[in-house]
């Protein structure tokens, strides 16, 4: 996978040379299996069983995208944008991390799926939706209703009006 | 008789000139240069409208050189050629009297080089509407269209050298043309030959050149080969903010420099 | 009147209500018109760039794509996590021309030039503070802890939006309306983000630190401008503070709420009824 | 069509800065189109513009003439006068409709070893794009041809 | 006719790995003029030269190509073997089929082409090469040594001590530089100052040597053995020849609350100082900026006290010409400073400080005596962190390199701080050691093994303070990036050392070249360290790179070794490389019309008007004349000529065109 991400998206891990800068100021570092320093030299070993753990763990999922790492990177290495191509590698070949794949992606998809249909995320629909990937029935169940009451939770969704454009979005990149 | 003629009898009379370089009829109504070293040539000057050819370019020539000291009839391009060729020290202060006709027509008499450089002060040159129209629109083609038409301008040049011959900066005993070790440029009229004779004779006028225009009066095929130089002298003025011909002092725009010049096109 | 491009997203229809609306009452009190992108879309948020780039970068380019044909020059984008990827999106974009092609394609709209993207600080810089001396009637005077979060700063290159570590505009800000911006290291520092539902006990564990360290350091109040940071430091106060067995009462304000509440505007007016964590004025 | 085409380019560059800045490309084997061929000058100073005619209308497609940055000339100077006297002939050349693409004027340090790299193979690959420079070689073969 | 040798070198395989020399050889045969062509493993080797040689009596060769490495390189070489065969040097030339070609193209036809198209445009070259003599110039036997730290003075000592006279131009008031501020040195721990000291003291006091402090190079033109410098030293305030140093004035300043640049802020000092005790000179000066006189217009308080009349407040900068035959750089480096950190909280925490600023904390004669004590509060900290790599390695903060000295003198504060503070624990946060020196690497192993200090093999991400703490955050790589967090009491950050402020306008004004980082360029990396681009100007020290002590001695003793081999001749003789304008036969004389543009153009002032005359004296024409022995041959003023009159030896006119030519014509 080293290689592959030269090419896709200009990122050459191998000019990371373990400081361990990232992982340091990473804010969930204690709760990733592998640190973000840790990632970088699975990448540079080319070692193909290495990389498949990678695409299997939760820490490619766990990254918030907080950009910390990349910001106090001293060789400017692109981090986040490897996560990302990381969980994109990760979908495309199945190997999603399990207790991952019951929340953190299925939110993501639910997410998405949202927009999909509506062009815009709309938080009631979403989250049941998503309560139904996860099967966390119970998740935020004395938090929705106060969020109600505030008025932050509309019943309804707003929608793009141009729906077939969002559509047309979505359907290049099923396809 | 007009002052113009007044004046150069009077410095003939005195011996102040040998001879005054001026204007006189030609034939079919056109003007023509004119060499007054006597009385009887100086009642024959005329100056008006039509007298806009630079004479800068008589005064080292090898016949003329030898009668210093000289007088000129001076046009405002004149005025710039002779400052011009003060600068790269081919007239020396007191070699030359100018008698410069100013717009209203009077004539302001300058014995020495500083009083040139105050007529020239109320001056701001001016190239030709017709010209800048031409500049123009050949700045609006697209390059491929600016070779065609520099190109078969080219075809046609003969390499007479009557553009080299005009030029009143054109004072060198031996060209960069003629230098043939190494043969620089083709002897042969083809048109690559012309083209780098062209571009060699803008660029060595880059920085010098008075926008006189008299390049192109002398083409016999009519060339409008003067525009190579007046363009370069129109970029020079808005890059560098110099202009050639206004004051002795003024060094060559490409013989100095600074540090801060702007470099944009490099990459 | 000024008039401005302006959007949305999807937050400030939803969870972060408050924030539109006292964007909204700021422009009507500062006499700046907020015209929305006609017919926008999300922006895709964290979940699009985690799971497909090319979608990541078609959502924001469409809207981009809307402003512009709306002839907007400048879009104000109150939520920070939509400024990031709509910055990014555009900064890629107009990198990579070849990447541009085949997001155009995808979306079957073209742009042109890039537009400016204004965050909300940015907005109030160029457009509020400048006449907000005059209107201020209770100033802020409080001690104030000034939250960040990632997405305003980051990644820098490409926002350059104030400096990289320990960032002060929002602190500047926050002093003209009188209050006392704390000294604290975890302005930048993540507070969860899109995490907030799928691992809500992550969430709890980063905002918890973030709501820890901002009160033992003394702040009455902490202001954001991220609708993300406000969610999982206001909304998700109940599971930060039993995390931490301690009950922190922290309010959380949009920096916009807490301009509005120095001129003069009411609760409606900034939504502040709306926060999960009582504000007391 | 041109993917065959392999132009000719001639660097005209200084002793002092470019030179050694391209010794250090070798040195440190960083590779590059074998396309440019250097000519040593003592300092961009020295270059004659009529030098970048003689390249064309001898079959060169492309041209670079590259210098110390402003300020590290070893002859304090030489560059600062070459850089005036290219924008004045540049613009002659614009305006004659030369095309002014296949030239690249550039500054390369003697520790910009890779920068050298970068600018033959930039400089390649546009001339490439270009395709090889018939226009002015035309009016050269004239000669042979009349 | 041209009779012309070609010489093809493999350089073992460095060529012939991607070139077919032998077939290059073979097509230079062919070559017009051509009369022997050969190819050889080394040509550069005594064989190879050899072969050259036999050739030019053999064949009675008229010219030279020898197609090898970069002329930058061996020319030199190859035009000894060529004079020594007979034949006039300057009818050799090289093509550089190494650098620029066989290692920069791959293997193949194209790059055999090359080759030997480079090889064809230097034998038309070479054909039009005439003889040419060198030329003779004086040398003047005084050196100038800028900068004043460790380098600085072993090199002034060395020249002077060779018997020749030294200038030695300090910035500061006092000389002495970045080493007299250190505590102990590694890996000996011997005490920095009581080994500087004494080379101090011998400066001021040698014969040879001419000492200005506060002073700077103003200019500087002329060429090897003939430079001329002007040295701009700074008003002092205080008339040298009068001050005894007593130092009375310095205790009755009342402004005495300045950071002092020698205790780098750790401690003050007065308005009219003196930097530290053991200064070289030992006399005050006044710092105008904070001079309470200079400021106000009113004090005069050291005046009034000064037992002799030293103080003198209308002393202006004073500028010294003086002429040299060479130059010696010293002008060291400085550390990285306020505002790179801020996510280290440098400059915001007062006890996150600099490793100089520690030496200063650990120095007996530094402003807690020696005691460790961090800045804030004055208490003896239990836990320090050291942190390596603080900005070196760093190509997001600018600094791709390596400091060098920061391990070193890390593991040493380690050690010192373990020596004064038992009880305390030393933390570094390290990359890599790199310790390679002698007794180096024992010295590191040594402060781990026997002084305890915990090395965690990672980088900080950053710090901040909380209840009088610095929480030092960072991963130890060494267990899968496991953050580590350390509630430190003080926080010394081994900052990169970078060159000097001023170093880049400094080289500018001397020609000399210098890399991204404003460090000055050797003239070849390994075989010519000490010398720069610019004959006769030399480097000694950190000047040129970060160096330790030992390296910037050694460069030092380098530099004055090769200034020393300079002036052990009274001659020079200089490459004939120089401008010429044309002369004719009457009436012409010359095609030179005295236009004098070129009189302008020229950087060095070499050209001049000559005028010719006839028999009477009467002037008859003026033209431009070049000054060989000022001309440096940048031929600038060659293409500008518009008539063609002026040339350059070396690179005519002829030559460059034939190249050209050659080049593209196969």
């Amino acid at each position: 996978m080293n290689n592959e991400l030269d090419i896709h998206i200009g990122v050459n891990p191998a000019r990371c040379y373990q400081c361990g800068k990232c992982s340091a100021g990473c804010p969930l570092a204690d709760d990733m299996d592998f640190t973000s320093n840790v990632v970088m030299r699975m990448l540079q070993s080319e070692d193909e069983s290495l990389d498949k753990e990678l695409l299997q763990s939760q820490a490619i999922w766990l990254c918030a995208s907080c950009e910390m790492c990349i910001s106090r990177c001293p060789m400017e290495i692109d981090i986040p944008k490897i996560m990302d191509y990381l969980r994109q590698q990760s979908i495309a070949k199945g190997l999603q991390n399990k207790s991952a794949n019951k929340n953190i992606i299925s939110f993501h998809h639910s997410f998405l799926d949202m927009i999909r249909f509506t062009g815009r995320s709309y938080e009631i629909g979403m989250i049941a939706d998503y309560k139904l990937r996860s099967r966390k029935l119970l998740q935020d169940l004395t938090l929705a209703p106060k969020m109600f009451l505030k008025g932050k939770l509309p019943l309804f969704p707003e929608m793009v009006k141009d729906r077939k454009n969002i559509k047309r979005i979505f359907k290049h990149i099923d396809t | 008789m007009g002052a113009i003629n007044e004046i150069a009898a009077r410095l003939l009379e005195t011996g102040e000139a040998k001879v005054v370089i001026g204007y006189g009829e030609g034939s079919f109504g056109s003007v023509r240069p004119a060499f007054a070293r006597n009385q009887e040539e100086a009642e024959k000057l005329i100056y008006d409208k039509r007298c806009t050819q630079n004479l800068a370019m008589y005064v080292y020539k090898k016949e003329i050189s030898p009668l210093r000291k000289l007088a000129i009839v001076a046009n405002v391009s004149t005025l710039r050629g002779i400052i011009r060729l003060a600068s790269e020290n081919q007239i020396k202060n007191g070699d030359i009297i100018t008698l410069y006709i100013n717009e209203l027509g009077e004539v302001i008499e300058c014995k020495a080089l500083s009083e040139i450089e105050i007529c020239l002060a109320e001056i701001t040159p001016e190239i030709k509407p017709e010209d800048k129209e031409l500049i123009d629109k050949l700045d609006a083609m697209t390059p491929q269209e600016r070779w065609n038409f520099w190109i078969s301008e080219m075809e046609s040049c003969i390499k007479c050298y009557a553009c080299r011959q005009a030029c009143p900066l054109c004072y060198c005993t031996q060209c960069a043309v003629e230098v043939n070790q190494p043969q620089w440029i083709p002897v042969a009229a083809n048109t690559s030959g012309n083209l780098e004779w062209h571009i060699t004779r803008a660029m060595h006028l880059s920085g010098r050149c008075v926008e006189c225009g008299q390049c192109g009066e002398a083409c016999p095929v009519n060339i409008p080969i003067h525009l190579l130089p007046i363009k370069l002298a129109e970029e020079i003025k808005n890059i560098y903010g110099t202009v050639s011909g206004m004051k002795i002092q003024e060094s060559n725009t490409l013989s100095t420099f600074k540090p801060d010049d702007k470099e944009n096109f490099i990459g | 009147m000024t008039k401005l491009g302006f959007y949305p997203g999807c937050s400030l229809e939803g969870t972060a209500r408050e924030y539109n609306e006292s964007v909204m009452s700021l422009a009507t009190l500062f006499d700046i018109q907020l015209e929305q992108v006609p017919d926008w879309n999300c922006c895709g948020a964290t979940a699009a760039h985690n799971l497909n780039k090319i979608l990541s970068l078609s959502l924001p380019a469409r809207i981009l794509a809307q402003a512009e044909k709306a002839g907007m020059k400048e879009i104000i984008v109150p939520c920070a996590a939509c400024y990031s990827r709509l910055s990014v999106t555009q900064h890629e974009l107009f990198e990579n021309s070849e990447l541009k092609k085949q997001v155009e394609e995808v979306m079957d709209m073209t742009l042109s030039s890039p537009i400016r993207i204004l965050n909300v600080v940015q907005f109030i810089q160029e457009f509020i503070l400048p006449h907000l001396s005059e209107k201020i009637v209770k100033p802020f005077d409080k001690e104030v802890a000034c939250y960040y979060g990632c997405l305003l700063v980051r990644p820098h290159d490409i926002l350059q939006f104030d400096r990289l570590e320990d960032p002060q505009t929002i602190d500047r800000i926050m002093e003209q309306l009188g209050a006392k911006p704390i000294d604290w290291p975890f302005k930048t520092e993540c507070c969860g983000a899109g995490l907030s539902v799928s691992r809500t006990d992550l969430v709890a564990k980063l905002s918890g630190k973030i709501v820890k360290e901002a009160t033992e350091r003394g702040a009455k109040a902490i202001i954001t401008a991220c609708p993300m940071c406000h969610a999982n430091l206001d909304m998700r106060r109940s599971a930060i503070n039993s995390y931490l067995a301690k009950k922190y009462d922290v309010p959380v304000l949009y920096i916009t709420q807490a301009i509005g509440m120095a001129c003069g505007l009411n609760n409606k007016q900034t939504g502040i009824y709306r926060h999960l964590v009582k504000v007391n004025n | 069509m041109e993917n065959d085409f392999e132009p000719k380019i001639v660097a005209f560059v200084c002793n002092w800065c470019t030179y050694a800045g391209a010794d250090l490309t070798g040195t440190s084997r960083i590779k590059y189109s074998p396309n440019v061929k250097i000519i040593r000058f003592p300092c961009t100073g020295r270059i004659d513009f009529m030098l970048l005619l003689k390249a064309f209308s001898n079959g060169a497609d492309g041209v670079i003439v590259s210098g110390c940055h402003p300020n590290d000339c070893h002859y304090t100077s030489g560059n600062f006068h070459a850089r005036r006297r290219w924008v004045v002939f540049r613009t002659l050349l614009d305006f004659m409709g030369i095309d002014i693409n296949r030239i690249t004027f550039t500054w390369v340090s003697a520790a910009e070893g890779a920068k050298w790299a970068e600018v033959v193979n930039t400089t390649a690959s546009k001339i490439k794009e270009l395709g090889p420079y018939e226009a002015y070689r035309k009016i050269t073969n004239e000669i042979w041809e009349s | 006719m041209a009779r012309i040798g070609v010489f093809i070198c493999h350089c073992g395989e460095n060529i012939s790995a991607t070139v077919d020399c032998a077939k290059v050889s073979e097509l230079a045969a062919g070559l017009p003029g051509v009369v022997y062509s050969t190819d050889y493993k080394y040509m550069c080797s005594d064989p190879g030269q050899s072969k050259i040689k036999e050739a030019i009596r053999e064949h009675n060769l008229t010219g030279v190509v020898v197609s090898a490495c970069s002329p930058r390189m061996h020319e030199p070489t190859f035009r000894k073997a060529c004079a020594e065969a007979g034949l006039n040097p300057y009818l050799c030339e090289m093509a550089n089929i190494r650098e620029h070609c066989s290692w920069v193209h791959e293997k193949g036809d194209a790059t055999t082409q090359k080759a030997f198209d480079l090889t064809r445009t230097l034998v038309e070259k070479v054909k039009n090469n005439h003889p040419l003599e060198s030329i003779k110039v004086p040398v003047n036997k005084t050196a100038i040594v800028i900068g004043g730290g460790v380098a600085g003075i072993q090199a002034s000592l060395d020249i002077a001590n060779g018997g020749h006279q030294v200038i030695l131009v300090e910035k500061q008031p006092s000389i002495g530089g970045h080493m007299s501020q250190l505590s102990e040195t590694f890996p000996t721990l011997d005490c920095s100052q009581c080994i500087l000291t004494p080379r101090m003291v011998e400066v001021a006091q040698h014969p040879n040597i001419t000492l200005y402090t506060c002073s700077e190079i103003e200019s500087m033109d002329g060429f090897i053995g003939n430079f001329n410098v002007k040295i701009r030293k700074k008003a002092k305030s205080v008339n040298e020849k009068l001050c005894t140093g007593c130092g009375l004035c310095t205790t009755k300043c009342p402004t005495k609350n300045i950071p002092s640049e020698f205790e780098q802020g750790l401690a003050n000092r007065t308005a009219i100082y003196v930097p530290f005790p053991q200064a070289v000179p030992n006399k005050p000066v006044i710092d105008r900026a904070n001079c309470r006189y200079f400021l106000t217009g009113k004090c005069k308080v050291c005046q009034k006290l000064c037992p002799t009349g030293a103080i003198d407040f209308e002393q202006e900068d004073e500028i010294i010409d003086v002429k040299a035959g060479a130059i010696v750089l010293a002008t060291g480096f400085e550390i990285k400073n306020t505002d790179f950190f801020p996510e280290y909280g440098y400059g915001k925490y007062k006890d996150v400080i600099n490793g100089l600023q520690f030496e200063r904390l650990a120095s007996a004669s530094g402003p807690t005596q020696g005691a460790i004590r961090r800045p804030s509060d004055g208490k003896t900290p239990e836990k320090v962190v050291f942190i390596a790599c603080a900005g070196s390695r760093d190509p997001a903060k600018g600094i791709p390199y390596c400091s060098k000295i920061c391990c070193m003198y890390t593991a040493k504060h380690a050690m010192l701080y373990k020596h004064k503070v038992h009880e305390g624990t030393p933390y570094v946060f390290y990359m890599d050691i790199r310790a390679a020196g002698k007794n180096y690497d024992e010295f590191t192993r040594r402060a781990i093994e026997e002084d305890g200090a915990k090395y965690i093999r990672g980088r900080v991400s950053n710090i901040y303070e909380k209840d009088g703490k610095l929480i030092v955050r960072g991963a130890d790589t060494l267990l899968g990036g496991k953050p580590v967090e350390i509630d430190a009491d003080m926080v010394v950050l081994a900052t990169a050392a970078v060159s000097c402020d001023g170093s880049e306008s400094l080289a500018q004004k001397l020609h000399v070249s210098y890399d991204p980082y404003k460090f000055f360029a050797e003239a070849h990396p390994k075989l010519k360290p000490v010398e720069t681009n610019t004959a006769g100007i030399y480097l000694a020290g950190a000047c040129q790179a970060p160096k330790d002590i030992p390296e910037s001695v050694a460069a030092a003793s380098g530099a004055a070794a090769k200034v020393i081999c300079l002036f052990s001749n009274d001659e020079l003789t200089r490459e004939p490389i120089v401008a010429k304008v044309n002369r004719m036969p009457p009436p012409i004389f010359s095609t030179c019309m005295g236009c004098e543009m070129c009189i302008s153009i020229c950087p060095y002032q070499a050209i001049d008007k000559e005028n010719i005359t006839n028999r009477n004296g009467e002037v008859i024409k003026t033209i431009a004349k070049i000054n060989p022995g000022l001309c440096q041959g940048c031929g600038t003023c060659v293409a500008f000529c518009k008539s063609k009159s002026i040339d350059l030896e070396g690179y005519s006119n002829k030559q460059v065109y034939e190249e050209v030519l050659a080049l593209l014509n196969n």
